[in-house]
């Protein structure tokens, strides 16, 4: 297909260090020889979001649109209607501005869309609340049929990209911006719509995706110095939520607490107190930004402001714990 | 009325699926019948789009009356199909963005067989294939699920960068109203097409100058409307949307265009055919037709005392 | 203000009967002369949302966009800026299509706007599923700040547009297309933040809103026949959610049953769900749409078919009673 | 620069305010004066981007750099604003659009005293008002919150459109990058404030050719611009975005429009004023300014080796 334009390869100045996003651009080249049907769709952000690294490899596969969002959603949905699967990559804030086209383009019509999403939550940092999106996985979730992912390191980054491509339908993920550290062990596995237990505890779960599960293993870790033994679970996938792990955990450790980089508010603390109330009751806290927009700072700075640290999520569980019913 | 040129490149493809459908080729001597032709497949639309709507009980009889000729055009001369297998991936793919106006596909729809006309007075209803809105789920032929304006423009770019990408050179022709031309989207989605040469899109709109409430200028003034689609890049003609040798002559030179893709400004009256329709602020939303409306449109398209009772029946495709 | 074009009045043909739209337009006009600060902008809908009552009236405070949403809403923000009070009227799915504007322009910047939403979830009926928000709770909920209130009845909505009006901040809510019936006592009066308890009971506690109260006083009878008492509690606030209240009917009735024409994730039942864990913990079950789409037909065939109706608010009850735990 | 007539019109809204900044009346006698004034300002803006970026280690410098001078003009000549006061009704509202260049306009804003330039090294740094993007809950003179492009600009509509409802004849300013043009909420603003008639409107448009990954045109082409705006019915003015001469000659033509509103597109070039961003495709998006970038570009704008020791080490403005 005719490219517009010089094939000058602009250079990268957004992407830094082991992060999710940096993670999910490389993946795509990975993958990009065994899976040949899908496509990558931009909005001027490809430095961003890490989808530079897939621009260089395979450029007749990467898709610029330009800062039109709203179009570039529906454009997938269009071309997924074609046999292609197109990954629409932007900031996480900015998917937010093409939702009602997710609704009905890509979702509504059934279409196999992965929307894949960089700069989410309190990890944005100094851009500012303007750019920091708290309420995506809220948003998401609540489209019918739509999935909803947000891994933990870059080692599942690379496992559920390969995932959502294997799953037939739309899926939203999230990435990250900063440097994060691999926390995952390395045989671990990604399963769409499966939580994992990565520590084992019996006083209290937290439940933790994207960012906060480097903070909830520092959280468990720091409890065990005063004997508090935390089980941590990865929910990386918030939609369908695993209701079988978490009726296990609110049997077997009596109380939970959930920690995301995101409003409290209707996501992942809320598809687990959805599952708690429905199936096996315990009682929980949630660790998250407590309906309040964000600000600019240092990611970890942020953290410490908007109490969604380690810190945090030990105070948490400690309040959770003295709610256990048994 | 396609060219023969456009016809044999088409034959190519069509030798290779023997059930596709076989448009007719018009010469000079046979013009006067095909119009006849097209006039009437035009008028058992609209037929079509007023006993669904009086049956639905709801419904936008307006916008979908204006496009008619439109529809009957395209679907009986201009778009490649398979009325057998929808999924026959040589197809040209047709989108109505103003989703709104699904009688009037549906209609045309029944009249080339690819749904049932006795389907029509099943639209709105509970399990009916025939969505308020067309969904691709529920009919997999319309291509895309629409009803909120300008999304199914940019679908319709991504099918065409999609179809492209894929060396298919199936065309696209997607239907927009002006008022819908309003949206941002579809200036995103035009100023992506013109960037990316789709000349394997024709954007079509009927130009009837009204949308819900009242006439475009005055709601929302979308003029000068050549202007701004050439000022994206369009290759634009702008027709009478009710005269089958311009909209003919239109769809041929949209074909003819290389590098740019083409939109059709075709002006149109809103609730065409229906004497109390047109050009009355009355008939432009979602509304219920009476009895005394069914008549009274039905006379209005020629159709007989004993056909009109069987409209209003549900009986006449039985 | 200079108004273009001519001031024909367009005759209208969406709004029918005892609606909440309808109820909506009309205490627009009857709160005009005490409230002169407040504006309504439409976006080619006034005919569905009930503001064409207002336009006639106020055809100076009445402002059209055309068919261009995200503009109206950005433009209602630059509108707050100035000192007016705009009310954004607009189909809830297409209030979805300025959610981004909402978030930042709106919410982030702090603007005293009133995003209005007629046709939300099944009520939409025969316009098919393209059109039935079920989204819209639970995407509002999540923008930090904003208000969400579905009042339940044509009294209501009107106490509920002088309560929106006097609260300063941003405000989402939503209305309802098809009519209803008047289910609150003439001396009912809403208050922002607060549930209604509209029916005593002990065996357990419905908390519904919007088109879902009615079905659930219905629900209460039909259960009342079988001897079992049903508290029903009308939350017409959903955020910021009655916790209080929650917290004594769990304790008062030891279960809940959610009722909402939306998505069961992100939104009443998802905010029940939060409050619930979070303080005294209770079985709850969710009546909702079961992460589907909606599709074309009658608002009470569909309820039927999704789930919604009386008689599943009635099963809910009774599993929710089984799942008591005193 | 300001017409004198201009200025006797606005002389009555002044006199009503004592504390507000009187703007300077040039004559063609002082012109070279005022315009050396002005890059002097400018000059001053830049150095204030450039170190707020460096201090902060992120920030976008580019698209901050190529609307200096435009900034330099509209803040010192023609908005009229009390710096006393923030929320007088009175003032002219400025919003900048294209939110990452906010650089601009806190160095802006500190040169006119609207805050104290020793704030720049807060830039992006948490507790700080100068937010990544601007925000008008933390600095209310930003009058709007804006980073999502595109919505600043219907914004921006949308305070013309109230203040006017409330006969306030306050202006409206508004500056858009070239890039933003691609988000559909730009044009369906366009066609609302043409449809208004909004003449106390006035976008600029920075046309510096680049957004965040590269030209436009390689991202997504813009181009016709005049064509554009002409076609969505504003008053069109083309200017050299570096040129005082020009810059006042297209504030006063656009004060002076009725009826219309108008789009001043002003070519610029993105990193004006370092050479080494200049027509660089480095420096568009977010970056980290080094020692070296920050030595080199201050002596491209003349500073001393002293004072780009103190503006390195943030004491420049004790
Ligand atoms: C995004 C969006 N906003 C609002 C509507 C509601 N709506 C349905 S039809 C219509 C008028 C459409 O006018 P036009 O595009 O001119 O269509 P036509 O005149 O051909 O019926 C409107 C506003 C919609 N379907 N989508
Ligand atoms: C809606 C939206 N999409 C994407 C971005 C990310 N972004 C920030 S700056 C930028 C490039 C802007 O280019 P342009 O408008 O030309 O600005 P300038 O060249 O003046 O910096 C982009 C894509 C954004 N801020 N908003
Ligand atoms: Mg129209
Ligand atoms: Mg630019």
């Amino acid at each position: 297909m005719e490219q517009p334009g010089t094939s000058q390869e602009p250079l990268l100045l957004g992407s830094s260090g082991d992060s999710l996003r940096e993670a999910f651009g490389k993946s795509l080249v990975t993958l990009a020889d065994r899976y040949d049907n899908f496509v990558v769709l931009d909005a001027d952000v490809a430095g961003g979001t890490g989808t530079h690294h897939f621009r260089r490899a395979y450029p007749k596969r990467f898709f610029q649109f330009g800062i039109a969002e709203q179009n570039m959603m529906a454009v997938a949905a269009g071309m997924a209607a074609t046999g292609l699967v197109p990954f629409v990559t932007t900031f996480a804030v900015f998917c937010l501005r093409a939702y009602e086209q997710a609704r009905l383009s890509v979702a509504y019509a059934g279409r196999n869309v992965k929307i894949v999403a960089s700069h989410p939550g309190l990890d944005v940092g100094p851009d500012g609340g303007s750019a920091q999106a708290l309420e995506d996985l809220a948003a998401f979730r609540a489209i019918p049929g739509m999935v909803v992912v947000s891994p933990a390191d870059p080692l599942e980054v690379e496992q559920a990209t390969e995932a959502i491509l294997n799953y037939n339908g739309p899926v939203y993920m999230r990435t990250g911006r900063s440097p994060v550290l691999r926390v995952l062990p390395a045989d671990y596995s990604f399963e769409l719509g499966k939580g994992k237990i990565i520590q084992d505890g019996i006083d209290a779960t937290i439940v933790a995706c994207g960012v906060e599960l480097a903070r909830a293993l520092t959280a468990a870790d720091l409890l065990a110095r005063e004997s508090i033994s935390a089980r941590v679970v990865n929910m990386s996938t918030i939609k369908p939520i695993d209701d079988e792990l978490l009726a296990k955990c609110a049997l077997e450790t009596g109380c939970i607490v959930t920690a995301e980089d995101h409003n409290i508010y209707g996501g992942l603390g809320s598809a687990v107190a959805e599952s708690l109330v429905g199936n096996h009751l315990c009682p929980a806290e949630m660790v998250g930004i407590k309906d309040r927009f964000g600000e600019s700072g240092e990611p970890e700075e942020l953290a410490e402001k908007y109490g969604i640290t380690a810190d945090y999520i030990c105070k948490a569980v400690k309040k959770a714990i003295t709610r256990k019913q048994y | 009325m396609k060219k023969l040129c456009g016809c044999m490149i088409l034959f190519f493809h069509m030798i290779k699926v023997s059930s596709c459908k076989i448009r007719l080729v018009f010469t000079t001597n046979n013009k006067k019948d095909s119009e006849l032709q097209l006039m009437k497949l035009a008028c058992n639309i609209r037929i079509g789009c007023m006993t669904a709507i009086f049956h639905a009980g709801s419904g936008h009889p307006g916008g979908a009356l204006s496009c008619a000729d439109l529809m009957a055009y395209l679907w009986d001369q201009e778009i490649r199909f398979d009325k057998n297998n929808s999924e026959w991936e040589g197809r040209d793919r047709f989108i109505l963005s103003k989703g709104h106006a699904c009688p009037a596909l549906y209609a045309a729809a029944a009249e080339m067989g690819v749904i049932s006309r006795s389907q029509l007075i099943t639209l709105r209803k509970l399990g009916s294939p025939l969505q308020g809105h067309p969904h691709v789920k529920a009919l997999p032929w319309v291509e895309t699920s629409t009803g909120s304006l300008g999304q199914g423009f940019s679908v319709a770019v991504g099918m065409a960068m999609g179809l492209r990408y894929q060396h298919n050179d199936a065309r696209i022709y997607v239907m927009l109203g002006d008022g819908e031309l309003q949206e941002g989207e579809v200036w995103e989605g035009a100023m992506c097409a013109a960037h990316y040469k789709l000349d394997n899109l024709c954007a079509v709109i009927d130009y009837n100058q009204m949308q819900s409430d009242d006439l475009n200028q005055n709601i929302m003034a979308v003029e000068p409307l050549r202007a701004k689609w050439e000022a994206f890049n369009w290759n634009v003609i702008e027709i009478n949307g009710h005269d089958f040798s311009e909209i003919e002559r239109a769809f041929n030179l949209a074909r003819e265009c290389y590098s740019k893709p083409t939109v059709i400004i075709a002006h149109t009256i809103k609730g065409k055919g229906i004497s109390y329709m047109e050009g009355s602020p009355l008939w432009h939303g979602s509304v219920k037709l009476s009895h005394d409306d069914m008549v009274k449109g039905l006379q209005d398209l020629g159709v007989n005392e004993t056909d009109i009772r069987r409209y209003i029946d549900g009986t006449a495709w039985n």
